[in-house]
């Protein structure tokens, strides 16, 4: 039964992309029903009643054995509960937002193909078994993101996404091998990678599997490519650039914690680089124009504090924020999908203004998950966000600091794109005759908006679903940080942007993005693509030219000389006899 | 009558046929169609779990005082099968994605016929002579075929090619000739099991093997394009009409492979210790030096030319560690690879024909007009690339852990290959198939109808191999545990 | 020593006879000259059956010159057929042979009389009188069309250049008999045995050689064979390339197989075989590289296969001289296929060049593919008979230890596949310069099938040719 | 000095056939270029003569017969040759005549 959680969507996919791909209809409700089956199987093994299936070998070979199989233990099964729930919301989501596509069937099918290899992820028993599906959900991300293929930017995002997974992917597979190599198995036991305790290669393999991390949840270095996947449709951008795919990098390392507890440098430089990456993406949130922009930092720097906690060894504080995360998130992608469709695609926030009025469910809901992810105490994002904080105070004091810094700039850019888009005048007519999108894209948005209002709560039961809170008493400092960091952040928010019309403050370094992605033209690409040049012109020239044919030339040239030999004159060829004849004897005596 | 020299036997009378005036096209589509089925019966009627060569037929054909004997001596095991599978099935795609009307169409199906035939021949004969003959049938039909249907530079392309290949084949004779030159007169004998019993019974002094496998290896490395000898492959697959640059690359390139595997490294370990270092050094060059030559290519059908030269570095490094992951990596990898590199080759012939341009500058936004043939390249692409669920990442997974153990660094830098090939695989997706349309390919028409099939064979393939490799595995692992036993 | 079995040299007899009858016949009564060609035809065959009954017997006759043993059977068989081969293509150019008299037809009766007597040579006096039997019948016959110059000059070449060698030869044989006081190849091996070799002997063998590399046109007595089978008229070339160089062949098996067999003798003439080889093979392909004209790149070939040939030989041993004889029947079927493509084509007054014979394969797929057939052959590449005959005599070599020769070998071997590549190429990639279509008489078709299927099938199945050869080298008698 | 030895004639021919040599590769006409082949041969028959004479064997002065004989042959198949060489030509120089070459 436990298999319909894989099989369901990976058929719905094939069935689409073979057969239903002309008729959107079918393959809208196909796809549907197969999210709807992942959703009810994930909640009948929450809920105990289905047990993980027996496991298959998929390669068996002496040196080397990978299972299919299914681990359902409580962090799978929340994991699940979350991927499948948002899934299906979106997906109910999309029927509206895509109702005028002509490729939406094929969009449909890849979303399955997706959803399937999300579940693989979450699912896996082994390493092999999640690098699969981890390359698997990097194709689907590149399929999606690359939808619209006609537009140029699209193509390329897709592009530059694939490419900044696959570096991930490289350092994910070496440090499998490592650990293959120093434990003997692939398997998640922690009691096999006892082998490694104490061994230097431990910080190696940690740090090698966190490049995985790194590139599927976009931390820095490896993060130019999440702000250039919005060019895929919004739903995409809500499922996968928020909710779950990112997510994954952070599940991860959750899964794999018994390797990496063994080494805390391993650790020390995973919490460094999540707060970072905290701080960098919401500096450049700041002071981004295009709505979806500022939600992808914004997801970059959320997933930056959750990278944080497993830093700091609070693997349940990350999970408890990545599930809420995943809630509120999903909600203001939506929200702001749901502008869009109504705003015809305009996405630049200084061009819209008072679509509050407009649109009274999408501004309330999108409220609500601003208020959530800033940390406004009440709602789930302000547990989520202590529960980081705490166990940040406890091992990482400075990084604690940056956090709670980033919370007030996290709080500061959610007003700002709040009180611009849907408050004040409207600055162009386009908003003038905008109108509340239809109920299919709203009923998401209220059970989110609800979600997100709840979820933080103990009696929502997520903490006590991991198994409790870490050791470790919490400081009352850090609530009194946080609560004041938010406060700031609003009260700067509302007063910068209450009735700005157009931006007041520019920083460069941050709208250009740290020139991150001039850095990057400018090394890797120019690199590669000059090292690629001279390397064919070598081909072709040095080997292909001067070897190859240079060879060819001596041999016809020596062809030449010998048949210039041959002159013709009868009384040289008797002298070439005798020569000859001389030469033979000599060889007989001379010797 | 073993049924492999039914195989044989099919292919030859097609040609036959085709040359007393039968229609060739149809005769040669039935002709490998046969053949498709009936080496998936001898696929199902194979013994899985036990070694050893099956469907064997046996008898002598030349024996006589001085010269070693030569046998008929036909059969199957773990490795050789698979092989067999992909020729049949590339064969059929092959000749079923070659244009209806095409000039002198009985001489070009005939040709592809008979690299088929060689490659056939090559891969179920257990005899030196045999082996070594049967792969020379594919010489000049190539040089025919790119040189009348060919495009662009054709001409030099094609002689280059055939002149590579020909000193190749003459080193790897002089190999084969050194190899029995080594053994003592009585054991001198073409037949390859003999000759594996009685070098696994008394081996010959490491010293004595440099001469032979040098010779081997430099021959077969030739015919597979190892990296200095590569110069003659990636241009020759551009010009080449698709079917046979699909049989030649997807199929003629595993001979040397299978060579190597099945003769020079198996009979010769002393020397293959010996040498490794420079195969290693020169597989490196193959991954890395070819690989980013690849990225600096503007043209698509060299770039796949360039990226199945790039491709073998992977092979190499699977032979080079010789255990049971590496080899069943190398035999699966070989299948996975003539199948992807088949179909983006047939796919590259397709837009060559309906688009009528090749380089990547003019090309564009094709996905709109040929959606059928995008998903077929991006399929191919994928494989190619060594995405999970395709059949290539099984091959090269299995290499990365064969590897892993003995050739930690080489295998790191070898396992970097797995993101150049994405640079310029995916490049190629985008600046063909992606981005607008350019307005002089506007009316460019899809595949239409029982053209199709050939496509999704081979997609089907790749798919089947890719999320379940036992269907292989199952046949490669007992043939490879057992075949490595005996060394 | 059966002496009263003269029947047994009934072949030779034979074919002198029916010279000199022909001869008459023809002053005497006005008889076709094709039909005088059929008539040739005729005679051969009957040499031919003469040849059957006395297959399996082995004797030595007159006074111990003459041997008749397996090996002697299957030359003169080869002879005879080489010779019908010759008198078929003479038929077929009939057009470009001025007045075409009959005698074109008839002399090479005598040539091939002569080359039946080289074949049981025992004896230094009859090798040097069958020799020279061979070498002026041919001189007559390459210089036979007198109003053409080049015909004339190489009727010259050969002249002067085979002088040379005849008196090479005749003062090898003094020296020979002067050492040992014998013309009789045994009484050479005895005197050998018992005396030990001496400085006259070696320089008798040296100069003896000289004669004989010569008749092989092996490098350095190379020097006449590209301008002689470029100027001679084509059947006569395709004899020269076959026939004259068999016939140096077998002597020189007769000649270092009897007696200068032993070890010390060995010792001086194996070195010189293996360099002598090596240069005829890299000169022969090397040269023939920028050749245009056909006749001449065959001549260079021609020069190339002595090299091969001469590795079998230089390998000393039972498989290497099999190979030989394989070798020299691989070539024989490879070099008539595309000489008698040649002389088809010269009908139409075209196949000079190279680029006369683009897009044969449009006018006539007989012809292209059995000249392709052949050129593939004469390259080496399987699963022809050339192929074959390569492995084999690479195959000896390497056993007898010259390893470097197989090297040089089979890199001079890949250089030459191009003049043989660019020839296929120039038949089957290029369109057709004369549009004329080539009619080809059904005995021609028949022919051309029998010569390709022959090249493929022993190619790939030798056993037949193979047990021939071996039994001919086991057959060498005393 | 006594009578000449066998020594004596050997050096004789080994002259002989190297002044007929010479000639052939030093002089143009293609006529002196034959008749320094006859004094080749004639070399030849000289050495077979003297071997015979001091070996007491007949068969050396047999074969010497054979090779005037064949000789004569030569010359006349030869001359001939020149002879229609000459009408076409209008010369027997061997440098004219290399219209075969390379």
């Amino acid at each position: 039964m436990a298999w319909l959680l894989l099989l369901a969507p990976l058929s719905s996919a094939f069935l689409v992309w073979v057969a239903l791909r002309r008729h959107p209809r079918a393959s809208q409700a196909v796809s549907i029903t197969a999210s709807l089956i992942t959703f009810l199987t994930a909640l009948g093994i929450a809920l105990g009643r289905i047990e993980a299936p027996a496991s298959l070998a998929w390669i068996d070979l002496p040196g080397l054995r990978v299972e299919i199989g299914m681990t359902l233990d409580a962090l799978a099964r929340l994991m699940l509960l979350m991927v499948t729930g948002v899934a299906f919301l979106i997906h109910v989501y999309s029927l509206g937002y895509m109702a005028e596509d002509p490729g939406r069937g094929r969009f449909f099918g890849e979303l399955s193909l997706f959803l399937a290899s999300m579940i693989g992820i979450i699912v896996a028993t082994n390493f092999v078994m999640m690098y699969i599906f981890w390359e698997l959900v990097g194709v689907s991300s590149y399929l999606l993101i690359g939808f619209w293929f006609e537009k140029n930017s699209a193509a390329d995002a897709a592009r530059k996404a694939f490419l900044a997974n696959r570096v991930g992917d490289f350092g994910f597979l070496l440090g499998i091998l490592t650990f293959w190599a120093t434990c003997g198995t692939v398997a998640f036991h922690p009691e096999a990678a006892r082998a490694l305790a104490g061994n230097w290669l431990a910080p190696i393999v940690g740090l090698l599997l966190f490049c995985g991390c790194v590139g599927k949840s976009a931390q820095i270095p490896l993060h130019v490519w999440l702000p250039d996947a919005m060019e895929g449709p919004t739903p995409v951008s809500a499922l996968i650039h928020a909710a779950t795919m990112v997510a994954a990098g952070v599940y991860m390392l959750c899964r794999i914690f018994f390797v990496l507890e063994l080494s805390p440098e391993a650790l020390s430089v995973i919490a460094w680089t999540g707060g970072i990456t905290a701080l960098v993406a919401a500096l450049i949130a700041t002071q981004q124009n295009d709505i979806k922009r500022v939600l992808a930092y914004s997801t970059m720097s959320q997933l930056g504090y959750m990278v944080l906690a497993v830093g700091c060894s609070g693997t349940t504080a990350a999970m408890f924020h990545l599930t809420t995360h995943g809630f509120f998130k999903a909600l203001l992608f939506m929200g702001a999908g749901s502008v869009l469709h109504a705003l015809h695609h305009e996405q630049d926030i200084w061009r819209m203004g008072g679509v509050g009025r407009k649109m009274p469910l999408t501004f309330v809901t999108f409220g609500i998950g601003a208020a959530a992810l800033s940390g406004i105490p009440g709602l789930a994002g302000f547990f989520s966000k202590e529960e980081i904080l705490q166990v940040a105070a406890r091992s990482q004091p400075v990084l604690f600091w940056m956090a709670a810094f980033t919370a007030a700039l996290t709080a500061f850019y959610m007003t700002r794109i709040t009180l611009v888009a849907f408050l004040g005048q409207p600055r162009t007519d386009v908003v003038r005759h905008a109108k509340e999108s239809p109920l299919v894209m709203g009923l998401p948005l209220i059970v989110l908006a609800g979600l997100a209002i709840v979820a933080g709560y103990p009696f929502f039961g997520i903490v006590r679903y991991l198994g409790g809170q870490e050791a470790g008493e919490n400081s009352l400092l850090v609530p009194a940080a946080s609560l004041t960091a938010v406060i700031l952040g609003l009260v700067a928010g509302a007063i910068g942007y209450g009735r700005a019309s157009r931006e007041p403050i520019a920083i460069p370094l941050f709208q250009r993005k740290f020139y991150f992605d001039e850095i990057y033209d400018w090394t890797v690409l120019k690199l590669q693509e000059e090292s690629a040049r001279l390397l064919s012109w070598i081909d072709q020239w040095i080997i292909g030219f001067v070897l190859v044919r240079g060879g060819a030339f001596v041999v016809s040239l020596g062809g030449e000389v010998l048949r210039l030999v041959q002159a013709g004159n009868l009384r040289e060829y008797a002298f070439v006899f005798a020569l000859g004849a001389g030469g033979l004897l000599f060889l007989l005596f001379g010797r | 009558m073993s049924p492999l020299t039914i195989l044989l036997v099919v292919e030859a009378s097609a040609i036959g046929l085709i040359l007393l005036g039968a229609p060739a096209r149809r005769v040669s589509l039935v002709a490998a169609g046969v053949n498709f089925l009936l080496s998936l019966w001898i696929y199902a009627q194979f013994p899985s779990g036990i070694g050893g060569w099956h469907f064997v037929e046996n008898h002598s054909w030349i024996a006589l005082g001085a010269l070693p004997e030569i046998r008929y001596h036909v059969g199957v095991d773990g490795i050789s099968l698979p092989l067999v599978l992909l020729t049949t099935l590339v064969t059929l795609a092959a000749i079923w994605v070659s244009p209806t009307q095409i000039k002198r169409a009985g001489e070009f199906y005939s040709y592809l016929l008979l690299l088929s035939l060689g490659a056939l021949g090559a891969f179920v004969s257990l005899d030196l002579f045999f082996f070594y003959a049967f792969h020379e049938f594919a010489l000049i039909p190539t040089f025919l075929l790119i040189g009348i249907w060919g495009t662009e530079n054709r001409q030099f392309v094609s002689l280059q090619l055939t002149l590579y290949l020909g000193l190749g084949s003459l080193v790897l004779l002089a190999g084969i000739i050194a190899l029995l030159g080594v053994l003592p007169a009585e054991a001198r004998t073409f037949d390859i099991p003999r000759l594996t019993e009685y070098l696994r019974d008394n081996p010959i002094s490491p010293r004595q093997q440099l001469v032979p496998f040098a010779l081997l290896a430099a021959g077969f490395g030739t015919l597979v394009s190892l990296f200095p000898f590569h110069s003659w492959a990636p241009f020759g697959y551009a010009s080449a009409p698709a079917p046979a640059a699909m049989l030649h690359a997807g199929v003629l390139k595993k001979f040397g492979l299978y060579g190597l595997l099945r003769i020079a490294i198996p009979l010769l370990p002393g020397g293959a210790e010996a040498w490794k270092p420079w195969i290693l050094a020169l597989l490196l060059g193959n991954v890395l030096f070819v690989g980013l030559t690849t990225i600096a290519q503007k043209e698509l059908p060299a770039m796949l030319g360039f990226s199945s030269v790039m491709h073998m570095g992977y092979l190499f490094l699977g032979l080079m560690c010789w255990n049971a992951l590496g080899v069943s990596g190398v035999v699966l990898l070989m299948v996975a690879h003539g199948l992807s590199a088949a179909l983006l080759f047939a796919v590259a012939g397709e837009v060559r024909e309906r688009a009528g341009e090749i380089s990547f500058a003019e090309l564009g936004g094709l996905a709109r007009r040929m959606p059928f043939v995008a998903v077929a390249f991006l399929v191919g692409s994928f494989a190619s690339v060594g995405v999970p669920g395709l059949a290539n990442f099984p091959g090269e997974l299995l290499i990365f852990f064969g590897a892993w153990k003995s050739q930690p660094l080489i295998t790191a830098v070898v396992i970097w290959g797995i993101v150049i090939s994405a640079v310029y695989q995916l490049r190629a997706v985008r600046s063909v198939f992606y981005g607008d349309l350019p307005q002089h390919l506007a009316e460019t028409v899809d595949v239409e109808g029982s053209k199709r099939i050939p496509y999704a064979l081979l997609m089907a393939a790749l798919l089947i191999l890719g999320i379940w490799p036992g269907t292989l595995l199952g046949v490669v692992g007992p043939g490879v545990k057992e075949f490595l036993s005996l060394y | 020593m059966q002496e009263g079995l003269w029947i047994i040299g009934a072949p030779e007899v034979t074919l002198a006879v029916g010279g000199v009858l022909l001869l008459l016949a023809e002053s005497v009564t006005k008889l076709q000259p094709r039909a005088v060609g059929v008539l040739v035809l005729g005679v051969y065959l009957i040499a031919g059956l003469c040849l059957l009954p006395f297959a399996m017997s082995g004797a030595v006759l007159w006074g111990g010159i003459y041997t008749w043993d397996r090996f002697a059977v299957s030359g003169k068989a080869f002879f005879l057929l080489t010779g019908m081969l010759v008198t078929y293509l003479s038929l077929e150019g009939e057009g470009e042979v001025p007045a075409a008299r009959a005698e074109f037809y008839i002399l090479p009766l005598f040539c091939t009389a002569g080359m039946a007597l080289l074949c049981s040579v025992r004896d230094f006096v009859l090798l040097f009188v069958a020799l020279e039997l061979v070498t002026v019948t041919l001189l007559v016959l390459v210089a036979y069309r007198r109003s053409d110059t080049a015909s004339l000059e190489a009727g010259a070449k050969y002249l002067i250049v085979g002088g040379l060698a005849t008196a090479f030869l005749v003062m090898g044989i003094a020296y020979l008999f002067g050492a040992t006081g014998s013309t009789q190849f045994d009484g050479v091996a005895r005197y050998a045995e018992k005396e030990g070799v001496g400085p006259v002997l070696i320089l008798g063998l040296a100069f003896l050689l000289v004669g004989l590399g010569f008749k092989a046109a092996a490098v350095p007595f190379h020097i006449w064979a590209p301008d002689v089978y470029q100027g001679a008229p084509t059947p006569i070339t395709a004899y020269l390339s076959v026939g004259s160089k068999a016939a140096g062949f077998v002597v020189l098996l007769r000649v270092l197989l009897l007696p200068f067999w032993n070890t010390d003798f060995q010792r001086h003439w194996v070195p010189l075989i293996v360099l002598m080889a090596a240069f005829s093979v890299v000169l022969g392909n090397l040269a023939a590289l920028p050749q245009r004209n056909m006749k001449r790149l065959l001549g260079y070939s021609s020069i190339s296969h002595a090299g091969f040939l001469l590795i079998g030989l230089a390998s000393h041993s039972f498989l290497g001289f099999a190979s030989m004889l394989y070798y020299l029947l691989a070539y024989l079927v490879a070099t008539f296929t595309a000489f008698l493509v040649l002389v088809l084509l010269e009908r139409e007054k075209e196949g000079k060049t190279i680029t006369d014979l683009s897009g044969l394969v449009q006018r006539s797929p007989l012809l292209a593919w059995s000249m392709a057939l052949a050129m593939i052959s004469l390259a080496g590449l399987p699963p022809l008979m050339g192929f074959f005959g390569k492995l084999l005599v690479f195959l000896a070599a390497w056993e007898s230890g010259f390893h470097a020769l197989v090297m040089i070998g089979v890199a001079a071997a890949a250089a030459g596949i191009y003049y043989y590549i660019s020839v296929v190429r120039a038949m089957f990639w290029s369109d057709p310069v004369h549009q004329a279509p080539i009619v080809v008489h059904p005995a021609t078709q028949g022919l051309l099938m029998a010569l390709n299927v022959g090249s493929v099938l022993f190619g790939f199945y030798a056993k037949p040719i193979l047990a021939l050869a071996a039994g001919a080298v086991s057959g060498i008698g005393g | 000095m006594g009578t000449p030895t066998l020594g004596h004639y050997l050096v004789l021919s080994g002259l002989l056939f190297a002044i007929g040599l010479a000639g052939v590769i030093a002089r143009r006409d293609l006529l002196i270029m034959y008749m320094c082949l006859e004094i080749m041969l004639n070399a030849a028959n000289l050495s077979l003569v003297a071997f015979s004479r001091f070996t007491q064997q007949v068969r050396g002065e047999v074969f010497v017969f054979f090779v005037i004989t064949v000789a004569a042959v030569e010359v006349a198949v030869g001359l001939a040759l020149l002879v229609s060489l000459y009408r076409m030509k209008r010369t027997t120089k061997a440098e004219e005549i290399t219209a075969l070459k390379f």
